[in-house]
């Protein structure tokens, strides 16, 4: 059996080798990010059905916990871990060719650790470590937004940077007072020694959690960066950062509100939060007439659906939950990636700029639409699936206050599908492009489109292969006990 | 009005703060998990400084993690400084032959004391984190002292990297001897000796070199055509 | 003792406000390296020797060294 | 004097933290903003060793014989501010960077005027 430990390592370790190979070796650095990504799909999937059955618990050290940190490498953490690797796979391949601006190792080696930090932080058992992890990916994205040194891109990257890390120092301020009053930093260990929420001291750190990874999750009044940073970076990084940073920050808020608190008094509220954010998302992302402005704004929109499912808070609606981020973090990053050859075919970013788009690349353009269709949650794709899923799961509830929701739940929906409609109704059936420029996307950038719309039909169409995976990873969420019991075995 | 109204949320946010910290009472009795480290640290690690087993030992992965972010600030720094054009150099006033020779004369004195703290890590005060810092100051020293000798960039990057591998290779040593990843495999030695507790000093030196190198290439890359 | 500490706080707290209040930026980030000077001397009274030195070494050196070149290559005046 | 005794190092603490708060809602200068970070780190540094320290305690330095290791204080809180510490001036080091590439681009560090982008 494969170590989990090397999910993590693997990545590293190549991002400490990359700024040692700029002696001579500087053609074959591109290439040590798909391969690395590679192997973490490879072992990720060979971990999964083992871990279906049983968490895996790797202890760091040799010291059992609570005194050492340990890894817990549950089936919600592989499904993470999974997403994450094959994403970043993709995403890799498709930088081959397409990141040749800056520093080109650079980017790389801090590509490479930005998805450490995210393998860290699903997998750790221990808050203390997570945040570590957190500090990683944050700081890893303020740097691959401003790489490039351009102008939008260093603005951004100074806002971004600013709100995340007072977001960071309210998440550590709060795990200062839970040490103060526990005593202990494993998760597991913490949970067993908090009975309920109800009392005001515990109360406050939860707020800060919430606020503190609110942050990096983009959750509505804490979105403010979030539109510039993902338009000004390059298309790979926008992908990579739509894909999963910001749904990382979700998995952290929902260990640390399920499992170290758990508190399920608070999920009306969540509710609430996510469905306030997903209207604010679609209708700002309405208004847009920049390309990428509008799939930022409506990343938004889909954390909120996702955060939405989440406070559900049956097994039904959490499993739709990470069926929704598995959904978007596919879609969302084939629409970044087609967008970018047809952007830097167009010279712009205006949508009105990519008329007549249909006829010149062919295939990215229906690409592009199936992307659009699986986020509106049209049937052959995999968005239909999982937004069924939480449309039933709400349904199911049956209580007068989640119809309301779910009727400006679906009304969201329906905004989503009208500006996505106009895009695709400019780049079919507007106007003539008379320039030779715009010509089909080259080949490396061709492949992982045609992997992610594979993946994208293959999945609508039998979603089941998920279905196991997604209902034990929902049970490890909601069984505090069971994930209690396992941890400190 | 911005600053009413910050004022309001930090009112808030007092008044959370002291319900909290009125249920902790200060200076109170040591919690299980320190009182832990504290009886069976010398036992199971080597290190005398109890401090130095947590940070290498007991909770070694978030040191790992903290390594790490100082290497992603120095490559993240460097690519956004990357291409900045050279501007003209402002007149610099040219220190003077004695500071420049105190500056020569201090400099290898700054990185001994640098050497010894991070060596006698698990023995006293200090370890990789403070001896770094002490010699990227006489790196600054040296910058403000004699500016026109400069070390190459090239050289603190490769410093960085092979520091950040010797950590990672002496923790997957670890894992093939014990099965455990940065498992203390080598003898743990007299405690409150130099050569006790087992990879905690080696760790620590390639910890020292590693944050000396990447502090002072940041300061180089912030000084850099200033 | 306590009067030590105690004036050791209030150090550290002027230190702040005052980098809150200046306008000149090299005296604001000088005001916080006050700010992290006090802050080493107090973690040397609560007993944690390490972070102390980890403090003054890299809080008040090296951070108001990196402060100091920032503010010369950019501007001096809030 | 028992209320200093109980108290002074969490009024430090969160003094330090509110106005290092105060400071990023209120100013508007990148470099001023940075310093602010600084600060509140300082005192969330500050605030995780109060939580470790035992009175009349000793440092957990097995550093001569006939130390008693019941009267040592919290060595957990000590490790983790190591950390965070490093975590603060890698932040400052890039916020500084972004700093410096701003005011070539711009001119200036007022985050008012810096308003190419929409908030």
């Amino acid at each position: 059996m494969v170590n989990p430990i090397l999910l993590i390592i693997a990545p590293l370790s190549a991002a400490f080798i990359i700024p040692l190979m700029g002696y001579g070796l500087k053609r074959i650095v591109k290439f040590i990010p798909p391969l690395v990504m590679g192997f973490n799909l490879v072992v990720s999937l060979s971990l999964a059905p083992k871990v279906i059955k049983n968490p895996i618990i790797v202890f760091l050290g040799g010291f059992p916990p609570p005194f050492g940190i340990n890894l817990y490498v549950g089936p919600l953490g592989i499904l993470f871990s999974c997403v994450i690797s094959l994403v970043g796979f993709i995403v890799s391949i498709y930088a081959l060719n397409y990141i040749k601006q800056g520093a080109e190792q650079k980017y790389h080696a801090l590509y490479l650790l930005l998805l450490t930090g995210a393998t860290g932080i699903v997998l750790t058992g221990d808050i203390f470590n997570l945040f570590v992890f957190y500090e990683i990916l944050c700081i890893s994205s303020y740097a691959l937004v401003g790489y490039t040194g351009e102008k939008a891109g260093i603005e951004s990257a100074s806002k971004y940077l600013i709100q995340g890390s007072l977001g960071s120092s309210l998440i550590l301020i709060a795990i200062a007072l839970l040490y103060g009053k526990f005593g202990t930093l494993n998760m597991a260990d913490m949970a067993s020694r908090i009975d309920s929420v109800h009392t005001m001291e515990l109360f406050f750190p939860l707020v800060l959690f919430i606020t503190g990874m609110g942050v990096e999750s983009a959750i509505f009044p804490l979105n403010a960066w979030l539109p510039d940073a993902h338009s000004s970076a390059p298309s790979t990084i926008s992908a990579i950062l739509s894909g999963i940073a910001i749904k990382i920050g979700i998995y952290a808020l929902c260990r640390v509100i399920f499992t170290i608190f758990g508190a399920t008094d608070i999920l009306q509220f969540l509710m609430l939060l996510g469905l306030v954010t997903l209207l604010v998302g679609e209708f700002s992302a309405f208004s847009q007439d920049n390309i990428k402005r509008m799939l930022a704004y409506s990343s938004t929109g889909q954390i909120g659906l996702i955060v939405f499912a989440m406070g559900v808070g049956t097994q039904y609606g959490i499993s739709g939950g990470l069926f929704q981020f598995t959904t978007h973090a596919l879609s969302k990053s084939l629409l970044f990636l087609t967008t970018g050859y047809m952007i830097y075919r167009a010279g712009s970013m205006k949508i009105s700029a990519l008329e007549g788009m249909g006829k010149k690349m062919p295939l990215t353009s229906v690409a592009f639409t199936i992307g659009a269709f699986s986020l509106i949650g049209l049937p052959p794709f995999i968005g239909f699936p999982s937004k069924f899923m939480i449309v039933y799961s709400v349904l199911a509830r049956q209580s007068g206050l989640y119809i309301v929701f779910l009727a400006l739940v679906l009304a969201g929906t329906v905004i989503e599908g009208a500006y996505f409609f106009k895009v695709i109704q400019a780049i079919y059936f507007k106007g003539e492009r008379k320039d030779d420029r715009a010509k089909e996307a080259p080949l490396s950038a061709l492949i992982p489109v045609i992997i992610l719309v594979l993946l994208i039909i293959g999945i609508g169409i039998y979603p089941k292969v998920l279905t196991s995976i997604l209902d034990s990873s929902a049970a490890e969420l909601l069984d505090r006990i069971g994930y209690i019991k396992e941890a400190l075995k | 009005m911005r600053k009413i109204f910050s004022l309001i949320i930090l009112i808030i946010l007092a008044l959370g703060v002291y319900i909290c910290i009125s249920e902790i009472p200060f200076g109170k009795p040591g919690t299980a998990v320190g009182n832990y480290y504290i009886e069976k640290g010398i036992e199971e690690t080597g290190a005398v400084n109890i401090v130095t087993s947590i940070v290498l030992n007991y909770r070694g992965f978030d040191t790992l993690g903290e390594v790490t972010i100082l290497f992603l600030a120095s490559l993240g720094l460097g690519a956004i400084l990357a291409t900045v054009q050279n501007k003209t150099r402002g007149v610099i006033t040219p220190p003077s032959l004695i500071l420049t020779t105190a500056c020569r004369f201090l400099f290898p004195f700054i990185l001994m004391f640098g050497a010894y703290i991070f060596l006698h890590g698990h023995l006293t005060p200090g370890g990789g984190f403070q001896g770094g810092a002490i010699i990227a100051s006489g790196f600054l020293l040296r910058y403000l002292g004699c500016p026109q000798k400069r070390i190459r960039q090239s050289s603190f990057v490769a410093i960085e990297s092979l520091g950040g591998i010797a950590f990672i290779i002496i923790g997957l040593l670890g894992f093939t001897a014990g099965g455990f990843f940065l498992f203390n495999f080598l003898p743990k030695g007299v405690a409150n000796t130099l050569l006790s507790a087992g990879i905690i000093p080696l760790i620590y030196i390639a910890i020292g070199l590693k944050v000396g190198a990447e502090m002072a290439g940041i300061i180089d890359t912030l000084i850099e055509e200033s | 003792m306590i009067i030590i500490i105690t004036s050791l706080v209030i150090t550290m707290l002027a230190g702040a406000i005052a980098a809150c209040a200046l306008r000149d930026l090299l005296s604001a980030a000088i005001a916080s390296c006050l700010v992290s000077l006090a802050a080493a001397i107090l973690f040397y009274f609560l007993q944690a020797p390490d972070v102390a030195m980890a403090e003054a070494s890299i809080g008040a050196a090296l951070v108001t060294a990196i402060l100091v070149i920032a503010i010369r290559r950019t501007e001096r005046q809030e | 004097m028992d209320f200093l005794n109980n108290y002074i190092f969490y009024i430090g603490a969160f003094g330090l933290i509110f106005i290092g708060l105060y400071i990023l809602l209120t100013r508007k200068n990148l470099i001023k903003l940075i310093i602010g970070l600084s600060i509140v780190d300082t005192g969330v540094n500050l605030l995780i060793i109060c939580m470790g320290y035992l009175k009349n305690g000793t440092a957990p330095i097995f550093s001569r014989k006939g130390l008693n290791p019941e009267t040592m204080v919290d060595p957990t809180p000590q490790a983790l501010v190591l950390t965070s510490i490093v975590i603060g001036v890698a932040v400052l080091a890039m916020a500084l960077s972004l700093a410096i590439r701003l005011y070539q681009h711009y001119g200036t560090l007022d985050m008012r005027k810096i308003k190419e982008q929409k908030w």
